[in-house]
């Protein structure tokens, strides 16, 4: 068990540290989401079963999907230099 | 007395009525919220005549205190309750003629319910919450209006919110290994903490308070997000989240970590602590202020330097430095909405934004103009104000200090001098005769006017007849030192709970 | 990122802060001084265990037993128990944080037109009706078995919405936010109004007014079961919303 | 060294590089990154003081029934909320870097990029 706990460590912390260096964003999300799964795994092992189903429904998927979702949307902004402005509804 | 939590989640009506109503009409919201804002102004005026100066605890859930989540009414409670209603029925009217979508309203109303939740709430984990979705609301209110500016407040409010939301949680986490408890009253009657530890606790539930307080070393937000945003909303974050954040700082400094809770052996130490940041907020609140030309800017870095005074009240822990601190505060949450509002009003007509090029402008709206420097008097200390009861006191009970009161005393005498410079230049400003033509649109002003018109009435009167604000400031600093009755009034019967204190 | 010469600089100075910090941290945790340290309280001393025992109203030493009735509580599950029945009103202001961010997130949005697109395969057209029939089920078990097995009202609507989620990678959707908008306010007035009917029908807020089951029965838990479906309701939808925010090609209204 | 002891050493890691890539990172979502790894981490911690050597999930089944061996459940119920609570504001927060991109061109904060971003000064927020 022991060695499976730091097997588990060394991936969160090597995956967080390969985050903050990453060059591409798309990359840095996936990994991200990664070490939520990591840690939904870690609040197994803890016996803390709820927490693990939400953080892997909330924190590494859906969140990874809304990282993907806006950097999608920053690229179709970037291609097609899109800066209309909004006037309504202030 | 069971009614109470109804008080505070009036705002929620609206909230949760806002997606569906927001449907049928864009603008929903802009004439029912002030109807519930002012309801709960007529139900704090009801619950303060019934009960004042009365604590109570309001259990929520039917679970007793230190286990389930309460509210507790206190002389705070009182005048944060009617504060935040007032200021934020109000802004609101002033801010009416504005087409505000539905969306906007309903997060308006959620950053009110977040203030009130932090004043009332017993219990410090619901307190972190609420300083949440205090902060969420005012992410996504400060790029209201503004693109740039205001994305650009967006940012700089989020990074430092979410990292020292963070830090409030870890300071909660260890609070809860070592002590076993959440609740505040429960966590104050409990065993001394270790110096060390209660040290990095306190500090790490402090970082949240000072970010909200904009106090020092983080009050790097404050300039930015007062510029980006709508004026009306710059004076709710200053007037009703100034007063909140003071309020829940005066709450857990002085009752959490008194000289005669759990925090004893840290209890200096965050002293000192405090007495530098709000020594720090004055001095660079003010002197950024005198060098700053941007109209809002300059009242932003004010707001710092107010804080800071009110903190460095707190932090002597004295009952009348404390009450001296109370009544600053209430000055303060009440001039600098009134400053906000006239100073947008002024940007609007004018189409500038930096107060030296706008001269002249007071000359064609004479009214905003005195009323502009009635509430820059106050702030100042101008005898007769109120901020010159209060200051006056403050200086007072610091000359019994040590070290760092004759610093902090020194802070605000110097204080006293820059504010009053600036103050008098930019006002001067505005009377004076316009060198070139400057382009004034005229503009319907009826809905500015009558808010400001009240909250000068509530400064001059206040001002003017200073026993009033003080006989309450003395109730909440009686209340907020006292660690041995909020414990009792939360946790009758200590003994009875069971769990180890 | 231009890795210039300053920058790394600054790295390097925030890293020797950040471990000097540490290393005093470390050392107030392992401080011998008088007295009460990190991890010093066992279970049986926190507030925690009197929810373990559901004994919060009548200090007694008597355990929970599956199967029986006469507790305070009726979840099985610990941690449900404290969510939707202890600390009720701190789960109230999680769903409100989630509706600000909605609310904030479709507010920046308004008025924003998205440009690219790109066609999903016909695979993943065919494939995820599929998918989302045994997505949605799950969820709603989830939601429904709350009080039971891990799970509730927070990991089922999320559960819900990644379906809409799907959805949104295989459709250029046209977004009809209506439905949800209306779903979020039921859900939000929902949970009000069951609060208000404890503070009217009992004495507090959020009080728990219907009659309790045997631990383990599905109808055990009171105001949990309701407070549970009426979370499901409210977070599927806002999360679906949050979606629609960032993925919707048309967004003609200006919310 | 104690299992709990490993939890413990893992929280404090991730705390600790979220913290350095909040202050460090220029990049909006990289930041949006680190402040995820920095919530892991505390919920990490949250848990990891709940835990304890032997215990049971706090569910009552028919097999772990009349029984107080269970971790400590107050700590779940707040990383529950922690969760949503992040989840929220990582929401806003991606709006708010797409506004910034969008009215900027960049996703870098100008911190330290030495003035990569050119800010119009004069802009009229009344």
């Amino acid at each position: 068990m022991i060695y499976l706990v730091i097997v588990m460590t060394v991936i969160m912390i090597v995956g967080s540290i390969a985050i903050l260096f990453q060059k591409t964003l798309r990359k840095a999300a996936l990994i991200s989401g990664i070490v939520s799964l990591m840690a939904a795994g870690f609040f197994v092992l803890m016996k803390a079963y709820d927490v693990a189903i939400t953080e892997a429904s909330i924190g590494a998927m859906l969140t990874t999907a809304l990282y993907f979702f806006s950097i999608k949307r920053i690229e179709e902004i970037e291609k097609t230099g899109e800066s209309e402005t909004r006037d309504e509804g202030k | 007395m069971k009614y109470v939590p109804i008080l505070l989640i009036l705002p929620l009506v609206s909230a949760f009525l806002a997606p569906a109503l927001g449907i049928v009409n864009k603008k929903f919201g802009r004439f029912f919220n002030p109807i519930l804002y002012g309801l709960g102004i007529f139900f704090g005026i009801l619950l303060f005549i019934n009960e004042y100066p009365e604590s109570h605890l309001i259990v929520i859930g039917g679970w007793r205190p230190p286990f389930g989540i309460n509210l507790y009414i206190s002389p705070l409670s009182y005048i944060g309750i009617i504060g935040i209603y007032l200021l934020a029925f109000f802004i609101h009217i002033a801010d009416i003629e504005n087409p505000r979508s539905s969306y906007y309203n309903l997060l308006f109303a959620l950053f009110v319910f977040s203030s009130l939740g932090v004043v009332l709430t017993g219990d410090i984990f619901n307190l972190f919450i609420f300083l949440e979705i205090g902060s969420v609301a005012v992410i996504a209110l400060s790029s209201a209006v503004s693109e740039r500016a205001g994305t650009r407040a967006a940012v700089k409010y989020m990074v430092p919110s979410n990292l020292v939301a963070m830090f409030m949680l870890i300071g909660i986490a260890l609070l809860y290994s070592s002590l076993g408890t959440l609740n505040i009253a429960h966590i104050t009657a409990s065993q001394s903490l270790n110096g060390a530890i209660a040290l990095v606790i306190g500090l790490s539930i402090f970082t949240s308070l000072f970010f909200e307080a904009e106090l020092f070393p983080f009050n790097t937000w404050v300039p930015d997000v007062y510029k980006g945003s709508a004026s009306t909303f710059s004076a709710a974050l200053s007037g009703i989240g100034g007063l909140a954040s003071a309020l829940v700082l005066g709450r857990l400094f002085l009752t959490m970590m008194g000289p005669e809770s759990s925090f004893k052996l840290a209890s200096n130490q965050l002293s000192s602590i405090l007495y530098i940041v709000a020594t720090a907020s004055i001095l660079i609140g003010e002197f950024s202020a005198l060098k700053e030309r941007d109209v809002k800017k300059v009242l932003a870095f004010s707001s710092v330097g107010q804080m800071g005074l009110v903190a460095l009240a707190f932090a002597t822990r004295n009952p009348l430095a404390v009450s001296a601190g109370i009544i600053l505060l209430v000055n303060h949450s009440f001039a600098k909405p009134l400053l906000m509002i006239v100073a947008g009003f002024f940007v609007k007509t004018t189409n500038e934004t930096r107060w030296d090029d706008m001269r002249g402008v007071a000359r064609q709206y004479p009214m905003m103009g005195v009323l502009f420097i009635i509430a820059a008097l106050s702030l100042m200390g101008m005898p007769f104000f109120m901020g010159f009861w209060g200051k006056i006191e403050l200086v007072k009970s610091l000359l019994d200090g040590g070290v760092l009161a004759w610093v902090g005393l020194g802070a605000i005498l110097i204080s006293v001098i820059v504010e009053g410079a600036y103050f008098v230049r930019m006002s001067h400003a505005f009377f004076e005769q316009p060198t070139e033509d400057i382009k004034i649109a005229k503009m319907g002003k009826m809905s500015i006017i009558i808010p400001i018109c009240v909250l000068v009435t509530v400064i001059i009167i206040l001002g003017i007849f200073p026993s009033i604000m003080q006989g309450f400031a003395n109730h909440i600093s009686s209340d907020l030192l006292n660690s041995n009755g909020y414990i009792n009034n939360i946790i009758q019967s200590v003994s009875s709970a069971g769990v180890e204190l | 990122m231009r890795a210039n010469k300053n920058y790394v600089i600054f790295n390097i100075a925030v890293l020797i802060l950040m471990l000097v910090a540490t290393l005093y941290i470390y050392k107030a945790f392992n401080s011998k001084a008088p007295g009460r340290r990190i991890m010093s309280v066992p279970i049986e001393k926190r507030v925690s265990y009197r929810y373990i025992t559901k004994s919060v109203l009548n200090p007694t030493e008597r355990r929970v037993v599956f199967g029986e009735t006469g507790y305070e509580d009726g979840s099985a599950n610990l941690v449900t128990s404290i969510v939707v029945n202890y600390r009720a009103f701190d789960t109230l202001l999680e769903v409100i944080i989630l509706f600000t961010a909605t609310a904030g997130v479709l507010f920046l949005m308004r008025g924003r037109k998205r440009t690219g697109y790109s066609e999903a395969s016909l695979i993943v057209k065919t494939g995820i009706p599929i998918i989302n029939l045994f997505v949605a089920v799950t969820g709603i078990v989830i939601i429904l078995q709350g009080h039971l097995t891990p799970g509730g009202g927070f990991p089922g609507g999320a559960v819900v919405a990644s379906g809409f989620f799907l959805s949104f990678l295989a459709y250029k959707y046209k977004a009809n936010k209506t439905v949800f908008l209306i779903l979020e306010t039921i859900g939000g007035l929902g949970i009000i109004i069951v609060g208000l009917l404890g503070l009217f029908l009992k004495l507090s807020f959020l009080e728990n007014f219907m009659p309790l089951g045997p631990i383990g029965g599905f109808f055990s838990s009171g105001i949990v079961l309701i407070l549970y479906i009426l979370i499901g309701i409210k977070v599927s939808s806002e999360i679906s919303n949050i979606g629609i925010a960032f993925v919707s090609h048309d967004e003609k209204e200006g919310l | 060294m104690t299992l709990q002891h490993l939890f413990f050493i893992n929280a404090a890691a991730l705390i600790f590089i979220g913290v350095f890539g909040i202050i460090t990172r220029k990049n909006i979502i990289k930041i949006l990154l680190a402040i995820n790894i920095l919530e892991t981490g505390v919920n990490l911690l949250l848990v990891a003081i709940g835990w304890r050597a032997g215990s049971f999930a706090p569910i009552v089944t028919r097999v772990h029934s009349d029984i107080v061996n269970f971790v400590d459940p107050l700590p779940q119920a707040m990383v529950l909320t922690a969760i949503v609570i992040a989840f929220g504001t990582t929401a806003v927060g991606l709006v708010v870097a797409i506004n910034y991109f969008r009215t900027h061109n960049s996703l870098e904060t100008t911190s330290f990029s030495g003035g990569s971003v050119k800010y119009d000064e004069d802009e009229v927020v009344s």
